[in-house]
């Protein structure tokens, strides 16, 4: 199945040919951006990345977790100071809110790695350093007979060039 | 010495005695009943006097040959066997200067553990018998118990009134503060925390371990492991009781 | 934490038996040795105590000593003993320190002509010893301080056995002078005994009775118990004291006068002839020759006395009489000090002042002349001639240093040269011992046999408490040996037995285990006189005092209370315990009024060239209000050469001297009887532009108005409410002193607090809160600063108790002193400074201003503590018992806490004191139930917690769940003198410390309780009885002009 | 369905022209490359300091910490002086890429990456410094609330525990934030690199290559990192002046405390930024991409902080002389006039007065100004931390035991390591990392570059 690669110099450009391509039903598609264009993500895929629920569910986890330690802990085996109460909510307080902290940054990254495909072996076939620079790249999977009409689909839209990704 | 060296490999002489009694047996026959001198077996100590009529008594085929001066009562065999056990190298705990047996004395013959270690029930320390004590007794007994080192030891050191330097096997860290005699007049055993003394040749630390919820042990003698009791008993958390 | 702890006593309890020290202590711990012969009295882990006699001074307080496993670890007063009465000085605290002392001769030591060091066995020093005795003949001399009745006997009978010889015994502090004057007066040649017991008015003139006196342990407490603020509508003793300088008797009294150095008889006579007019207007007339009293006191009315004296004639009329109106009255006489070259007359007046106001017979007793030698300064003069002749060939010394503390000018080193053979039986190096071709080393007083009567009636023991822990010999032994080796004829007429024999046959006629038991004999009945003034005292010529050298300063030699003569200088204990007055530790120091020092130009540290006819000495200089202008004054004590501790070892300075010795400044001239003159020299002061750190411990004596050692007058007390009433809460004192005070009413407005300052706390205070409500106790302490002398006998006490380690001078300089309780001394209410810069350390006192509170500051254990909740890991907490605990095993040493505690009484174990600090035998000495503190932990005074958990265990073996009160005493409280320290149970209402607080509820306050921390510890406020005396700071109010540096 | 004419397709395939690389990508990897004598001069400096302090912290822990300058009644000193410099130092980074990526201000991208940077160097550093102060090293581990045979936990109550659970917290947070903002440059450095290099940033680019979910899922990272690490930023300092503010030091125990400290650590941070940023922009010629006026943004919150600063020295004193408590007063009298008075007066100037230069947009945008300006604030700053801790503790309520403290050698040398402790891993980063972050400076660069094309 071949697949062909499109190189745009400009995001909207591209993010153009990717909805164009999409509406003309070719959904297998991916992008190579050097810097990051939301339009360019969005024409690919609008549906917003799931990052949000990780974060969400590490906050929680940590709140739940620092008053749950320092309560425990100071009643497990309860000492006097300075006639302050065992559970004294306040200064636990602080300890809960530095375990949301860090509980909801560790669970957003792994949203990240799990949401992103990281970390990934190997890179795209049609991937190539000039995507590190300024160009974009639309790869899109066809049928053979389909390449001369995603072709010109793609030069349409002012790719500089269009070329078959080898393998 | 030949003696105390055939004592002290005990376990060994006696399987080699059970051998020998074997293969006598097994070559001669019925013939073994009037065995030659080779295979007689003579004792060199009361102690093996001991054995070898026990090995005598169980096993008819086997010649002993008990001298006479070796044909006593005293030192008894379980004194024998106690003395030997105590300097069992292969048995748990350090070895004592002197093979003192606890199951002798606490065990055996039922000293109440106050009796030598006294003041426990009124002093924070546990006292260490002094070597006089032990003479107290020791000076009554009869003249043969000299053939155990150990007794000969203890009178070395009265002799030369030189105290005797025991092995600490129960040692707590330098910032606690034990006291024996709250745990003595709460009615707590010695055993609680010492262990089945009393049945010991060699004392060692016996293995006691406590386990937390989380999952982590606390040994004999560690903290938690006190404060497990303590919290039992309904006994005092505060610091202060220990650390001060 | 560190390897050497507790543990090291169940490692040598041996030693008890075997007598093996040395070895013991290099086993591991793991060893339990147990003893060979167990005495029946001791039970491992539980103390022993034995009673015996206090041998650091003459005063001879009885003794308990406390031990562990035989062996020594406190020393305690004898509650039974009529002397002190349970309790003890600073120096007999820190005497526990000489057995265990580093620097202690091991074994008797022989001096080659090239000053090599040999040791020797006893045989061989006993024979080297007697060999010279056979050669000298009756070339023999012993010289010794004052030793009990028995040895003194026995060393007479010694010297007749062993062919003749001259005997000298020589106090430095002897009160020769006053024996001189009860002659004269009295025609008793004996020191009178003062009883200040019920007294209602007492003078001294100079005798720094509560400090530096013939008994302070005894006084103090009979001083304090005479004017307890409690008896207040009744009639309190009112204390006035005459002196140069504000020491701890003037800061203690109720008025001070500051006459002439010199010139206190004359004020005396002055006194007296106005209360003898008095006397006889009221129809009494005092007892003896009344022509010999009125010849006396002719030529001194009021009047020609102020001019000589300086004093105004007002006060000398108005103590005149009331003196004369006392119903106990009662004057002592001179100290050290003030023992100038017209001693005996000066004495003399005020004996005779006592006869005057009939004390004689109630509170002053003559004893009989005591039979055997008597310390003289003129038999000490006569020896060094005899020696500088070469008339002894062979002299023993024991029991006192001569070199140090006789005057460089008495010529008795260069005689000491010409002596054959010098045998010293010191038991640890001092300078003299230093010379000595023999030393034979004493036991120290808890290793041997002995006996001391302090006056008629009292007799009491000395009795070894632990084995010898080195190879010495009492010195009745060595005695007695000695005259064995020189043969039987002479031997013969010598007890045969040992030393303990003639001890025991000395008190055969007693019930001797009874008295061992006791501590001794004591029947208060003891035979007095009570005689009248004797003609004889006519023959005294009463004027003022000559001074040798030009100087426009009179030097006083002060008396240490803490070092005394110098004996204490090698205790480390002592040098680290900060002086009362100054609170400098471990140094020297010149006090110069602050007029002087503004005219000389120097400030505290610059040192100061102190020069007269006789030595040269530099000093750091110590400017203060409390001290007449004409006046230099340096302690006594300091400027060894000798000694780990006594000189600069210490800081590594081997055989550096520290501080300066003010003995070597001084004239070997003796007073108008021939007892030894102190004060007798001017000096010329310079300062030398060079400076020197000095270690203070306390900065400022300015206590800025804050909640800390208050004052209450008697109009205050009258009205009955406290004016520290916890709904008052400010850092100023709400205005305690009335309209005369009302400076510090004013500085309460000014800065903040006041009634309505903005810590207002309106929660009253309940000890139930600050404990489990489970629990039956909450500790607390009530101490009154009325009664507080500054001793620092606590000091010593809590740190022997405690394990406290001594940082050194180096470490003082830093503020590193570990002791957990220290004695703050301010000087009135004070007011808020603003200084600028770095200024130095700060002094208000004044001529005549005796508002001086020395308030005593531990942990206060609060019930809020700041120092709890900020610890990250419960090192630090609140027990059930209310205790503000402190686990040392826990603490990682975030040092939070101290940051967190007002009152800073919490000590960092910045090195690892307890080892390195700790030389060898020294560690024997640690108290076994209180954890040795490693480096990098926090620690703090625990209320003696060891004490309580004893205390609790033995009260439920006893069948009680709770000790009852006063079964728990701290050590501080156990050795305070003047019994201004009480321990007990708050949640009680009945205990001591609770009924106390109540009974002077009017003076009670918490320190800096507006922090509302809620401290256990209640202070009572000292009482300012005389207004209008004493109080010349208050006088000039809470506005004093800056004194920046 | 026919299939396509087969020249077409043999017309499509064809050698792909080698790549033109970006300017950015040239210029901001070229500061990787190679290393001039001059910067191992840096390196050899930093790390000897850095040992010298080590050998003497051992030396300290064997012989105790009695060798610092502590006197009692002073019981903190350089120690937690320098540590609360340093978390101070670290707020900056988090405030630049945080704060501002909230706000959008897209000039952030030119400084954010070093920033991130030092944030993470310097909480390293002073995470050193809570070691190095406690008495007992070895025990410090009873502070972690870890499950123990003793059944024996912590106390939450200690304004310590918040302190450890606040750094911690905020060394984890700022190394995952300055880590995700690194991936896709280090794609690009993947990209272009050769050896050893090639390997390190294949394994830690961990296959990034820009694709759509990627780029999706990072800047969602980037958003929630930020939305956390914002309150956190403002918690880590509050905290750490709580150390102070919960006890009950005159001149301590302040409410204003926590914004006044938050203020002083952005203040102090962005000083370190500029210190750092400066000479990295003359020495690497990123002139282009590190403008004056990002320099210039930057000093107007200079400005804006030390206003704050300034005024929290104000309240202070008038509280101080309004509350009337004698204690309160005197204390901060011995501040500005007693022993302490040159270190208060160095913290005011440098910290109040001389920044207010920054009025002038000359001396704003005049650089080398800059440069001894955030020299003198980060002098300020250290000094305004001695004099709050102590001068507090010196002058507290009990006259009797005033001290006074003088910092010992020690630990004026192992204060010094600490600064060779935090360039060393500065100068390691500056050759390993790419010092600005490429992808987004790109970014601009190429709206820009469709912008100019007139759409």
């Amino acid at each position: 199945m071949p697949q062909l690669l499109g190189v745009f110099e400009q995001p909207d450009h591209i993010a153009a040919a990717a909805k164009r391509l999409r509406d003309r039903g070719y959904t297998d598609m991916e992008t190579f951006s050097p810097s990051p264009f939301p339009e360019v993500d969005d024409a690919v895929d609008e549906k917003p990345s799931g990052v949000r629920l990780f974060t969400l569910i590490g906050g929680l986890a940590g709140v739940c977790t620092g008053y749950a330690l320092t309560l425990w802990m100071a009643n497990d085996w309860p000492i006097m100071l300075g006639g302050k109460p065992f559970s004294s909510i306040p200064p636990y307080t602080i300890i809960a809110f530095e375990l949301t902290i860090l509980f909801g940054g560790l669970m957003t990254v792994l949203g990240l790695f799990l949401k992103g495909g990281l970390p990934s072996m190997k890179l795209h076939a049609a991937y190539s350093a000039r995507f590190s620079a300024e160009d974009f790249g639309l790869v899109v999977s066809c049928r053979d007979r389909d390449v001369p009409e995603i072709d010109g689909l793609m030069r349409e839209h002012q790719a500089t060039e269009v070329s078959l990704v080898e393998g | 010495m030949r003696s105390i060296h055939l004592t002290r490999s005990l376990p060994a002489f006696l399987s080699a005695l059970a051998a020998a009694g074997l293969l006598a047996w097994a070559i001669l026959g019925e013939s073994a009943s009037h065995a030659d001198v080779g295979s007689t077996l003579v004792a060199g100590s009361v102690c093996e006097a001991h054995e070898l009529k026990a090995l005598a008594a169980e096993d008819p085929h086997v010649s002993v040959e008990i001298p006479k001066e070796f044909d006593k009562s005293f030192p008894t065999r379980e004194a024998c066997l106690s003395h030997a056990a105590a300097e069992d190298p292969d048995s748990p705990g350090p070895l004592q200067p002197i093979q003192f047996s606890h199951k002798h004395h606490a065990g055996t013959y039922e000293i109440d553990c106050q009796y030598c270690h006294s003041g426990t029930d009124v002093s924070p320390a546990a006292g260490v018998p002094s070597v006089e004590l032990c003479m107290g007794c020791h000076n009554q007994f009869p003249k043969e118990y000299d053939q155990l080192e150990g007794i000969r030891t203890l009178k070395e050191h009265w002799e030369a009134k030189e105290p005797i330097q025991w092995e600490q096997i129960h040692r707590l860290p330098e910032h606690v503060q034990f006291q024996h005699r709250a745990h003595v007049r709460a009615g707590f055993d010695c055993q609680r925390c010492h262990g089945a003394v009393e049945t010991m040749d060699k004392v060692y630390l016996t293995e006691d371990t406590i386990w937390w919820p989380w999952g982590l042990p606390s040994k004999k003698l560690e903290m938690g492991w006190c404060i497990d009791c303590h919290r039992e008993n309904g006994a005092s958390q505060d610091c202060y009781a220990c650390h001060y | 934490m560190s390897e050497f702890d507790r543990r090291e006593f169940l490692k040598i309890i041996g030693v008890g038996a075997g007598g093996a020290a040395a070895s013991a202590c290099s086993d591991p711990v793991e060893k339990l040795i147990p003893w060979v012969i167990q005495p029946e009295e001791i039970t491992p882990g539980l103390p022993v105590i034995y009673a015996s006699t206090c041998q650091e001074c003459t005063t001879g307080c009885g003794l308990h000593v406390r031990t562990r496993e035989a062996r020594p670890i406190k020393l305690e007063g004898n509650p039974e003993h009529p002397v002190n009465r349970g309790a003890l000085c600073a120096r007999g605290q820190a005497s526990i320190g000489r057995t265990y002392h580093p620097d202690r001769y091991r074994s008797p030591v022989e001096r080659g002509a090239d000053g090599s060091i040999s040791a020797l066995t006893w045989e061989e020093a006993t024979a080297k010893v007697a060999s010279a005795i056979k050669a000298a003949g009756s070339k023999v001399a012993v010289l010794g301080g004052q030793t009990g009745p028995t040895l003194s006997a026995l060393i007479d009978s010694w010297l007749d056995a062993v062919g003749g010889g001259t005997r000298v015994v020589y106090e430095p502090f002897a009160r020769e002078a006053l024996r001189e004057a009860s002659t004269a007066v009295f025609g008793v040649a004996s020191e009178p005994i003062f009883d200040l017991t019920d007294t209602d008015y007492v003078i001294d003139f100079g005798g720094d009775m509560l400090g530096t006196g013939a008994s302070p342990v005894e006084h103090s407490r009979q001083l304090m118990g005479a004017r307890d603020a409690r008896r207040e509508r009744g009639r309190a003793a009112r204390l006035v004291y005459v002196g140069p300088r504000l020491d701890e008797t003037a800061s203690a009294s109720d008025e001070w006068l500051a006459p002439k150095p010199g010139t206190e008889g004359l004020l005396a006579l002055g006194i007296a002839r106005v209360a003898y007019d008095a006397v006889r207007a009221s129809g009494r007339t005092p007892a003896g020759d009344v022509d010999a009293i009125e010849s006396v006191l002719k030529p001194f009315g009021p009047d020609s006395v102020a001019s000589r004296t300086g004093v105004p004639a007002e006060a000398i009329r108005r103590i005149g009489s009331a003196m004369a109106a006392a119903d106990r009255p009662v004057a002592l006489p001179p100290g050290v000090a003030l023992t100038s070259r017209r001693a005996t007359a000066t004495n003399a007046a005020v004996l005779l002042l006592d006869a005057v106001v009939g004390a004689v017979g109630r509170a002053v007793t003559i004893p009989p002349p005591s039979e055997g030698p008597v310390a003289s300064f003129r038999d000490v003069a006569k020896l060094i001639d005899a020696m500088r002749s070469g008339d002894v060939s062979v002299l023993l010394v024991h029991d006192t240093n001569p070199i140090y503390s006789l005057p460089p000018d008495s010529g008795f080193a260069e005689a000491l040269e010409k002596v054959g053979l010098v045998v010293s039986f010191a038991s640890m190096p001092d300078e003299t011992s230093e010379r000595a071709g023999l030393v034979l080393p004493d036991h120290t007083t808890l290793e041997t046999w002995g006996d001391a009567s302090p006056r008629p009636g009292v007799r009491s023991l000395v009795q070894p408490t632990i084995r010898p822990i080195f190879d010495t010999q009492s010195l009745g032994d060595s005695l007695l040996a000695i005259a064995r080796a020189l043969g039987q004829e002479r031997a013969a007429g010598l007890p045969s037995g040992s030393f303990r024999a003639v001890i025991e046959s000395a008190w055969s006629d007693t019930d001797f285990r009874a008295a061992l038991k006791r501590g001794g004999e004591f029947s208060e009945t003891g035979a007095s006189l009570a005689p009248g003034v004797s003609p004889g005292i006519a023959r005294l010529e009463f004027k003022e005092p000559t001074f040798e050298g030009d100087g426009s300063f009179v030097l006083l030699p002060v008396p240490s209370p803490l070092l005394t003569d110098g004996r204490g200088a090698n205790l480390p204990w002592l040098q680290e315990t900060p002086d009362p007055i100054t609170k400098i530790a471990w140094q020297s120091w010149a006090e110069v009024s602050e007029t002087a020092a503004a005219e000389l130009g120097v400030t505290p540290g610059d040192v100061l060239s102190i020069e007269t006819p006789y030595g040269e000495a530099k000093v750091p200089v110590w400017p203060r209000g409390g001290i007449r202008d004409d006046v230099v004054a340096l302690a006594i004590g300091q400027g060894h050469q000798v000694g780990r501790y006594a000189s600069a070892a210490q800081e590594g300075a081997e055989g550096r001297v520290r501080g300066a010795s003010v003995i070597s400044l001084l004239p070997s001239l003796t007073d108008e009887s021939g007892g030894r003159a102190w004060l007798a020299a001017k000096a010329r002061v310079t300062a030398t532009g060079s400076f020197q750190r000095l270690p203070f411990t306390q900065g400022t004596d300015n206590k800025r108005g804050r909640l800390l050692g208050e004052s209450i007058s008697l109009v205050a007390l009258a009205k009955g409410e406290s004016p520290w009433a916890p709904n008052q809460g400010a850092f100023m004192a709400a205005a305690p002193h009335g309209e005369e005070h009302g400076g510090n009413g004013d500085a309460s407005d000014d800065h903040g607090g006041g009634h309505e300052g903005p810590h207002e706390i309106r929660r009253a205070f309940d000890p139930s809160d600050d404990s489990e409500d489970g629990d039956p106790f909450r500790w607390g302490m009530t101490i009154d600063v009325d009664k507080c002398t500054g001793c620092s006998a606590c000091v010593v006490a809590c740190t022997v108790e405690n394990n406290i380690p001594m940082v050194g001078e180096e470490g003082v300089l830093r503020n590193r002193q570990m002791s957990w309780l220290r004695i703050e001394r301010f000087v009135g209410d004070g007011y808020q400074q603003l200084q600028t810069g770095r200024p130095g350390p700060q002094n208000h006192e004044a001529l005549g201003d005796t508002d001086v509170r020395n308030s005593p500051m531990l942990c206060q254990q609060c019930g809020a503590a700041p120092c709890e909740p900020v610890c990250p890991v419960f090192a630090t907490y609140h027990t059930p018992s209310g205790l503000n605990g402190m686990i040392y095993n826990r603490c990682i040493g975030t040092r939070y806490c101290s940051n967190n505690c007002p009152y800073k009484v919490r000590r960092f174990n910045w090195f690892d004191y307890q080892i390195t600090g700790w030389p060898e035998p020294m560690p024997l000495m640690l108290n076994p139930d209180v954890t040795v503190r490693g480096q990098g932990v926090m620690e703090k005074c625990t209320f003696c917690v060891q004490r309580m958990q004893a205390a609790r265990q033995d009260a439920k073996s006893a069948g009680r769940d709770v000790p009852e009160d006063g079964a728990i005493q701290t050590a501080c409280q156990q050795t305070c003198p003047s019994g201004a320290i009480v321990f007990g149970n708050l949640k009680d209402e009945k205990s001591r410390v609770n009924t106390v607080a109540e009974e002077n509820a009017g003076r009670a306050y918490r320190a800096l309780h507006v922090l509302n921390t809620r401290p256990a510890i209640q202070y009572l406020a000292k009482v300012k009885r005389e207004e209008g005396h004493g109080t010349g700071h208050a006088a000039a109010g809470p506005v004093r002009p800056e004194k920046s540096a | 369905m026919t299939p396509p004419p087969a020249e077409s397709v043999a017309a499509m395939i064809r050698p792909t022209p080698v790549t033109r690389d970006s300017k950015a990508n040239r210029d901001l990897l070229r500061v990787m490359e190679g290393g001039s004598l001059g910067y191992f001069a840096l390196v050899a400096l930093a790390v000897g300091a850095m040992l010298a302090a080590g050998g003497v912290w051992i030396w300290q822990v064997y012989e105790g910490l009695g060798i610092a300058g502590y006197a009692h009644p002073v019981f903190w000193g350089a120690y937690i002086v320098t540590f609360v410099f340093w978390v101070g130092i670290a707020h900056a980074g988090t405030l630049i890429s945080a704060i501002l990526y909230l706000f959008r201000a897209k000039w952030r991208n030119a400084i954010n990456r070093s920033a991130e940077a030092m944030t993470v160097f310097a909480v390293l550093t002073a995470a050193q410094f809570l070691g190095i102060h406690v008495g007992r090293i070895w025990k410090s581990y009873f502070i972690l609330p870890y499950p123990n045979q003793r059944a024996l936990w912590v106390n939450f109550k200690s304004p310590l525990l918040w302190d450890t659970f606040a750094i911690t917290t905020y060394a984890t947070i700022s190394i995952v934030f300055f880590y995700v903002g690194l991936v896709p440059d280090l794609a690009i450095a993947r990209d272009r690199a050769t050896g050893w290099r090639k390997v390190l940033y294949t394994i830690l680019s961990l296959g990034w290559q820009g694709t759509s979910k990627q780029w999706k899922a990072h800047n969602r990272t980037v958003l929630h990192l930020s939305g956390l690490a914002t309150p956190l930023v403002l918690s880590v300092h509050s905290v750490v002046s709580w150390d102070f503010a919960m006890s009950i030091v005159p001149g301590w125990h302040a409410t204003i405390f926590a914004p006044y400290f938050v203020a002083g650590a952005i203040f102090s941070g962005f000083a370190m930024v500029l210190t750092m940023m400066i000479p990295v922009r003359r020495i690497f010629a990123l002139e282009e991409y590190i403008t004056d006026y990002h320099f210039e943004n930057m000093s107007r919150f200079l400005l804006l902080t030390s206003i704050i600063v300034g005024y929290a020295y104000a309240a202070e004193y008038f509280i101080a002389w309004y509350s009337q408590v004698e204690p309160e007063q005197t204390s901060f009298w011995k501040r500005a006039f007693g022993p302490y008075w040159i270190s208060t007066w160095v913290m005011i100037l440098c910290n109040g007065v001389f920044p207010q230069l920054l009025w002038f947009k000359k001396l704003r945008t005049n650089v080398p100004f800059l440069f001894v300006l955030s020299m003198l604030i980060n002098v300020g700053m250290w000094f305004e931390r001695y004099v709050i801790i102590i001068t507090g503790l010196s002058r507290e309520y009990d006259p009797a035991v005033w001290g006074i403290y003088t910092p010992s050698w020690p630990e004026l040398v192992i204060v010094a390591g600490s600064f060779g402790f935090f360039c060393q891993f500065f100068l390691l980063f500056l050759k390993v990392f790419p010092v600005v972050a490429i992808a987004e400076v790109k970014e601009l660069e190429i709206h820009a570059k469709a912008h100019g094309e007139g759409h």
